[in-house]
């Protein structure tokens, strides 16, 4: 008899990525190419898993990321906040080849949150008198006004992290960490890339972003490309 | 007229130590003050992930002499340790974790459990409220439950009964009772007899349950 | 013109209560007597302040912590998840002198974790089925049954950190980090008490537990009692 | 008939500097993408806490070339630094500060804003669909908006109007709008004009706004 949480760590993506079936809910990590799993991505396409539904805040931009899978004709639907200049998306949203839902980036996360919280719904003010009210319950607490929105589960998240453990406690660099905690709350089965894989122990208790108790599988990738969207810098004095 | 032997009913570590065989290896487990927390002491270094839920996944044994922390302490505020891998968090997120279904058992004392795997045990009619604690949100957000509890009262009141009559912590939640007498399976109409203490027959358990025992 | 968010390293404990006034709620981190704002407990008694409402997971034990309070006779009422062996609470709550109103612990974090996050209210599976869900409203989301619980507002905030910059970035210490961050998260006003003051950049981004931006005053208190409940050991081998 | 002086309006470095000076020392402000990160240019070192709605607080100028790092970004998706004293957090605990009410000060970009201080600012009636982003959490979330546009559109269309046509990015939130005409404030029936660019007459202003200056 063996729980969920005995030998986390797998070789490989493929290894990794072997649950992954057709029509799956993927909570993806990352704010723009920022925080990106890059191998899980990239791996996910040759699993050769189609008719995916994903989340992600901006579903890849500039030809990469999750714009692979764009490409690839494996995305039914997308539920992002925002498309920008992800041309990839534009096109296929104007075809009709993708369901687009577009999600304040807030209610985006809060609704994750929910999912991994136990939350079934929750009222927010984003939103209030917009569009994003069409089609729900509204309610005035103290006279304002507030939607209810829903939690939103996945089957599978993938997530990138800086550093795991052997249990999966995680640290995140910087802004990569944007979405990848809330997402590996909110996923049956997360599964984790990690640019460092350390040892039981080699974390203080303190110094945990995310416990490992929301992560499920982890595979240790040492080389990323972390695409720049803007390169923007100043000149040294 | 022959009377039986009295059997040897099970010890509070006999029931601790048969707890402990519920629990498979890597899993995230909650176990309760009192009773329950003295599951741990017959796991094996490593099997299991221990929560506590005001704040840490990965208790380890209790401190040595003199290295206590007083703000490293288990939801019974007893001093402990923290295992290698071990981490530490808020409230909101360690009852997140609860609530959304992410610890995989929770071991929780009991003063009554009815055939619907209802579970009573935060308050007793008429007695000093001593608080919920985390109780309700354990019996309602983790996967399973299982309850640990002397069989009957002192005063031999039934403790597994066809419907609760002390306040609910959480309705059909119990998957498993661990007793003085041996394991038992709500199934609805009554609890199933998984296994019985040595010398325990099923009479003399059927006459100290509530409910029929299948 | 100077925003909430300048100056906030005060001198004194008094200095730092300043603010408090008679009838407000409090909300006090921590769980049993660990991560105790011991010095700012203290000081409210001399602050002279009463009527208050607290929002406490267990208001004091063995007569301290909150305990000081409750003898003082500054309590109105109290909001917490437990009162255990906390005789100074059941003999006044016996007596009519305080109202108790008992939540159960997840819910009393997660009510204080939506009024930080802007949300009013939300649906959880706690109490369904029991006396907690007397005089609320339920629904059933997927075959489920859950009550509606609303968030949970305080005046101030008193917050126990191990260590705080002086913008109010915050790390805690082990256990004692418990109710401290949300509560900090969910009042007007939050005043830390930190064992350690560091200046700006002493701590990484990425290795502070709680913004500064919820943080409004802070007093460093190098020395604490850090009570004992239940000192429990083994031998050394 | 004599022809007024066309007025010399102000340019984008002239609305950030203007903008700057409504940050009190010691806000927390969320600069928006495209015009208003520039107002950050125009504040004095440690003056206040600029906010990235992506996880971070304190946001520190470009970085030196070479220095880039990738998984360090605003909002804008653009390189940046952290200032001393700023902190990282995840996307769910940073729309938590903006929806609690934890921002100071937003400084938002625009398309319409209406009289009763509406904000439209993330889509154009018929036009290509870019996305919400933050705008939504930030314009209904934050204690005070601020919102910085040019006066009219490139066909000279109102900007400044009675009641939005474009879709709405929160009602009843806008406290201030900064043109390249001045500073205007929505009144519910109209605008006050709090300052005029030199040379702008209020009929000028008035001209180029479709609800009443006061």
């Amino acid at each position: 008899m063996t729980g969920r949480h005995a030998n986390k760590v797998v070789a490989s993506v493929a290894e990794a990525l072997a649950p992954m079936r057709d029509g799956m809910t993927v909570l993806v990590g990352g704010f723009g190419l920022s925080g990106n799993a890059e191998a899980l991505i990239r791996g996910v396409i040759e699993r050769g898993v189609r008719d995916l539904t994903i989340v992600s805040n901006n579903a890849g931009n500039l030809g990469k990321g999750l714009a692979l899978w764009l490409k690839a004709g494996i995305v039914r639907k997308v539920i992002c906040s925002y498309i920008g200049n992800n041309d990839d998306l534009h096109t296929r949203r104007a075809s009709g080849e993708i369901a687009v839902e577009i999600t304040p980036q807030g209610t985006l996360a809060e609704r994750m949150r929910a999912a991994g919280a136990g939350i079934p719904a929750f009222f927010t003010p984003t939103g209030a008198g917009t569009v994003v009210e069409d089609g729900k319950e509204t309610r005035e607490f103290d006279g304002r006004r507030y939607l209810l929105e829903r939690a939103l589960h996945g089957d599978v998240a993938l997530v990138r992290a800086h550093t795991a453990d052997r249990f999966g406690n995680l640290r995140f660099w910087r802004t990569a960490r944007n979405f990848n905690p809330v997402m590996a709350t909110a996923a049956r089965l997360t599964i984790v890339e990690c640019d460092h894989l350390v040892e039981l122990g080699a974390l203080d208790p303190d110094d945990v972003h995310l416990s490992g108790i929301h992560v499920h599988r982890i595979v240790h990738v040492p080389e990323h490309e972390n695409a720049f969207e803007y390169r923007t810098v100043r000149k040294r004095p | 007229m022959t009377t039986a032997p009295e059997p040897t009913l099970w010890s509070t570590a006999d029931m601790a130590r048969r707890a402990a065989r519920e629990i498979p290896a890597g899993a995230i487990v909650n176990l309760g003050i009192g009773l329950p927390t003295q599951v741990g002491d017959y796991l094996p270094d490593g099997h299991a992930w221990l929560h506590s839920e005001n704040g840490l996944l990965g208790i380890g044994p209790f401190p040595y002499e003199g290295d206590e922390d007083p703000n490293l302490i288990n939801a019974g505020k007893q001093t402990i340790t923290v295992v290698p891998g071990g981490a530490t968090f808020d409230s909101a997120a360690s009852f997140a974790m609860i609530r959304g279904g992410h610890i995989d058992l929770a071991i929780l004392g009991a003063m009554q459990v009815s055939a619907a795997g209802d579970l009573a045990n935060w308050a007793v009619p008429g007695g000093k409220i001593m608080g919920i604690g985390g109780a309700m949100d354990l019996a309602s957000g983790c996967r399973h439950v299982i309850a640990m509890m002397q069989h009957v009262t002192k005063k031999n009141e039934h403790k597994l009964v066809r419907t609760c009559d002390y306040p609910l912590t959480a309705a059909r939640v119990v998957t498993l009772v661990i007793t003085d007498l041996g394991v038992f399976q709500p199934t609805g109409d009554g609890f199933r007899v998984v296994e019985l203490a040595p010398g325990v027959s099923r009479d003399y358990a059927q006459a100290r349950t509530g409910a029929p025992l299948g």
